[in-house]
């Protein structure tokens, strides 16, 4: 999946995806609203790009556009965002903490920074060969179980890829108030080899995945890669309501000049990319009505799922459990 | 007389000691643009040395607060989450409760941990809409959980003047929640007391947090049937037992309603504590969450998983047939 | 027959787990020598990759083992104090113990967390003695507490080859606790299932950990006075309801003794339960530790913070009496 | 007190005190055992010599020394670990949690590693010129906790000096197996001026403590030096029992040929030390008669100190409170 149509056609997919999402969001079908990766598609497309199915990746809680990069099904992400019973975790995951075992995509948990040692615990159980990538923002560095995280996996040469989305913000805070010293510091002082890398080109994120990649599939441990990105939407789409002023309409104008959609269609000829676009129109057509149109969860079946076997737990009043 | 909204009243509580202590700041991710709406204009306010942006830290700025505690100052650490209290646990519970007795009363930790936004958040996810506050009530953490915007007030004043750790519970139910008041009676509520908000002659119903708002509707809906007393303990813990042992002692009847899950919850304190050591007639009822309930997954199942005021109607008529 | 403790147990249960199911293995601190004992020999029995020799990091540890746990292994995670537990609260409550569910049940998370070192220890300091495992219970994490090296080998057992999280907590003073047993009969114990230890018809001890040893000493000395019987739940979460109702449709009466802190404890649970739902014909007791209990200052002290055989005899005498 | 006589002395007088509280351990009057610094006295005596009686310290599980040098008063610091009502703490916190706010000692909390962040917290308060000392081991640098401690005092810029007292092992643990890089890595990756010293030397381990604490007071910001040293009795007393072989007697015997007492005293005359040594022993005499007769605590002031005011906590049994 390293064509430049193909990079192409997911990084537009992902966008499109989301666009549609955030109509869904205002049109109430997505209770939870969303944590838009746009601007950012080229990080996830291109780091998933040097994955096998095999592979695993653990995302975040602005996680759609990994999700489709790599490989869930874009109607049954959808399905799950609009809290339905088709969905990919059957409506109980929902937007933020998806996860897709048919892909390989595992549990992205809602506490940050902690999926680092859980993709260590993940990367022990791997197969010669098979890598696990965890995906985290930059506001995660700051939480110290990443960085047990990081120990664990150093210690134990372990085949993960700490793929750090460094979007400049965690929610309002801009990464320079928020991180003393640097990004890869914090990588090195584990003896991870931490690199920061443009995260706006899919390309320049693809081959700098790749080395990461292969050197954990030869067993050479962890990488840390920290992609100089954004979003530009903010970080949840209740900012479309509420206007924050942590940023400028100037700082996202910038970066929009950047664009990591424009970059790739840059490299595709026009008619070709207006087919790619076509087709995903229509293939975005469906994914909507899909999970527009399934069935939500039944209320009593609000206690399911929650253990594998035993008694089910207790009802909140007594008599009827 | 000006309506004052939950929120409103935690911001001016906060504003208030703040503008009455210069020990007192606080601190927690988003300060500088207030996201919860608690610290809306502090910043201009008080200043960034009273107002400490954190990052994505939330151990090591609790430990932050209680080292600045311990040292005389009163922090107001805000968490957005109730689950962030869960991850603090250790720190607020083995640490920061503990030290005045370790240190055999040499110094004392007054921090006030101030979560605005307890309980149910739609479709979330299952990580994010928990109610905690049962757990601090067991480690004898400080543990208060208002209702009404003056209760929400003067509790938030009672906490940060208090030289103990104590957590805030504001539930996300109640921000919208409006009160007639004058300002000029505006207090502190002393912790361990708790209110009596409706009399009644025929069962106690002990509500807590928001739930106490649909207890008092469901009081008004049974008018007809029976005399219900509401009682709100205002704190989760010291609890008000001197309070509920006095309404039982006229009613002999209890339902209790609370939005924490039913083993080892809240409600399950009450009711084994009045069966213990109070006036009963009846077998008393719990309307509560299911057993470790995990809220959030989704709007519908969400619902089924809360306390409703059928369910409550429904065990006080129970309660009053046996 | 020979005589099995308790850590013996704990030891020979992992053991034989390990070597029947290649899935299995054990991480935590000390574990290349074996500070608990529970793996004694372990290391050159199993081998590295199945004995993990892990840095001060819980919380790593702790998401480390969920990760393998959610890939298909069987982590058993030790923790040398009860306080560690509280450390990665957040970690097991909200995360491993949610995922299954957040999953819509593509993934589950087996996942053991041993603590064979609940309760006092003499004058280690307040932070080092607590029993957790009410917090737990509320959360909806299942949690063992067995009392004899039977059950702790049978529970410990259960507890690994179950497909969900479960926390075993080994009181300390349980360690030293030896049985006749004949090997071929140790097996797996079912959780959420209880054990009468005495049969009896005037009054049912609910005795947990290691005070159901006490009770059934208090029960002997009563013997002249009163037929009581000694019911064990073995698990905290689930607990068995079941088995308790049938106990009190016989006596009516009801007595619990608990280690853990009183409010929002298991011994409130199970007061309010059988209040709400059982047979009571007189106000049922507990005896527990008290509120919010900082155990481990100084032996003197920590005496006075943990229930005891008198106060059992006392609340038993009282309970028959009214 | 950077006076050559002065120095042994104190290094001396911990060596002793703590060899006296061995045998009040062997005697059954220290409940807990304790977890001696025999060894590594040479980093708490030449740090705190820096100190001012205003300066702050906050100790670790492995504390005597640190608050014997910041001047503690020996003979109440003994009560406290034998659990006595005259202890420093009233007997509630015992050897392992110390504090004693005459001497700016605060409370040494169990949960290993989390004293950086509290450290911070106290730094936070201080006047211009004050500093705060935090201990702490190799073990304690694994802990996140820990590092988002150096985050936030690397942020705000807070007096704090980090003694990462590195004695090999955390437990049983050797620090080169639980600790993936470096413990100056940790540091520097925050941020903060780190360097590695030789413990042994008091007089080279004041040398590098006195410029940290001067960029301290200076308002320089936190400073993290990594002191190499060694305890020759092993984690705690219950190694006097349960031989571990976590090390052999070859390693411990190398490292007592650089024993931090014989170092310093070399540069004291024969006869000056014979006067002190003298009149350190009849002292603790009086220290340790003093502890062995006070009073212990009364049970019935067990929920004492428990909270400032309010009602007291609710008794184990219903009715007597
Ligand atoms: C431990 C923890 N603290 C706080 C939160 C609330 N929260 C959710 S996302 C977020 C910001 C994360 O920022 P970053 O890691 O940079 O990721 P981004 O949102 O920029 O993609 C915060 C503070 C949380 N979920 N978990
Ligand atoms: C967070 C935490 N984990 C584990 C323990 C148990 N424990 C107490 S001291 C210790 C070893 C600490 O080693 P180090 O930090 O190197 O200090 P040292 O004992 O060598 O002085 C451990 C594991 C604890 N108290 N806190
Ligand atoms: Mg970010
Ligand atoms: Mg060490």
């Amino acid at each position: 999946m390293t064509d430049p149509v193909d990079l192409y056609r997911t990084i537009r997919y992902i966008r499109r995806f989301e666009e549609r999402a955030i109509e869904l969001v205002t049109a109430g079908e997505i209770a939870s609203g969303i944590h838009p990766c746009i601007g950012q598609e080229a990080v996830g497309v291109g780091v998933c790009a040097n994955l096998t199915a095999d592979d695993i990746v653990l995302s975040s809680h602005r996680g759609h556009g990994h999700l489709l990069a790599k490989g869930c099904d874009p109607a049954l992400v959808m399905a799950e965002m609009c809290g339905r019973v088709t969905g990919i975790d059957k409506g109980r995951g929902g937007s933020f903490h998806p996860s897709d075992l048919r892909a390989n995509v595992y549990n992205a948990t809602g506490t940050v920074g902690h999926g680092a040692a859980i993709a260590a615990g993940i990367a022990f159980t791997c197969r010669p060969g098979q890598v696990v990538v965890n995906f985290f923002g930059d506001g995660a560095v700051t939480q110290g179980a990443l960085l047990e995280g990081f120990n664990l996996a150093s210690l134990l040469r372990l085949p993960v890829v700490y793929v750090c989305e460094n979007n400049g913000y965690a929610t309002t805070l801009p990464v320079g108030t928020a991180v003393a010293g640097s990004i890869t510091g914090r990588g090195e002082a584990f003896g991870i080899p931490s690199s920061t890398v443009d995260g706006q080109d899919v390309e320049v994120v693809m081959a700098a995945a790749r080395e990461a990649v292969r050197r954990a599939r030869d067993g050479g441990g962890p990488t840390l890669l920290e992609f100089t990105t954004y979003r530009y939407y903010g970080h949840h789409t209740f900012e479309l309501k509420a206007r924050l002023r942590y940023r400028t309409q100037d700082e996202i104008d910038r970066w929009r000049e950047r664009d990591p959609l424009d970059i790739q269609a840059a490299r595709v000829p026009a008619d070709v990319r207006a087919e790619v676009d076509a087709r995903i129109e229509a293939e975005l057509d469906e994914v909507v009505a899909f999970a527009v149109g399934s069935p939500r969860p039944d209320p009593v079946a609000a206690l399911d799922y929650m253990y594998t076997d035993g008694p089910r737990a207790r009802a909140g009043v007594a008599g009827d459990a | 007389m000006p309506k004052l909204s939950y929120l409103k009243a935690l911001h001016r509580a906060l504003g208030d000691e703040m503008d009455r202590d210069p020990d007192v700041f606080v601190l927690g991710e988003d300060m500088k643009f207030a996201l919860t709406n608690v610290t809306a204009g502090f910043l201009d306010r008080f200043g960034p040395s009273r107002v400490l942006e954190m990052p994505l830290t939330e151990q090591g700025f609790t430990n932050f607060a209680t080292g600045a505690a311990m040292a005389g100052k009163r922090p107001v650490v805000e968490f957005q989450i109730p689950f962030l209290l869960l991850l603090v646990f250790e720190q607020i519970t083995n640490q920061a409760n503990k030290f005045r007795l370790m240190s055999g009363g040499q110094l004392s930790v007054p921090a006030t941990y101030l979560c605005p936004a307890a309980g149910w958040r739609a479709a979330w996810g299952a990580q994010h809409s928990d109610q905690p506050y049962s757990l601090f009530a067991h480690m004898g953490v400080k543990t208060v959980l208002p209702a009404t915007p003056t209760d929400a007030y003067g509790l938030l004043v009672s906490a940060i003047r208090d030289d103990d750790p104590v957590v805030f519970f504001g539930p996300i139910a109640t921000m919208g929640v409006r009160e007639d008041v004058d300002y000029a009676t505006l207090g502190p509520v002393p912790l361990g007391v708790g209110r009596v908000h409706r009399p009644g002659d025929d069962v106690t119903v002990v509500a807590v947090g928001h739930l106490v708002h649909d207890a008092l509707a469901v009081a008004d809906e049974l008018a007809g049937e029976a005399s219900v007393e509401v009682f709100d303990p205002r704190s989760v813990y010291p609890f008000d037992w001197a309070g509920l042992a006095a309404s039982l002692e006229k009613t002999g009847r209890l339902v209790v309603i609370d939005d924490s899950n039913r083993s080892c919850g809240l409600g399950g304190e009450i009711l084994a504590t009045a069966a213990e050591e109070m006036r009963l007639v009846a077998p008393p009822k719990r309307v509560t969450r299911p057993d470790g309930a995990m809220v959030g997954a989704s709007p519908e199942l969400d619902v089924a998983l809360q306390p409703t005021r059928q369910q409550l109607a429904e065990a006080v008529r129970r309660v009053l047939k046996s």
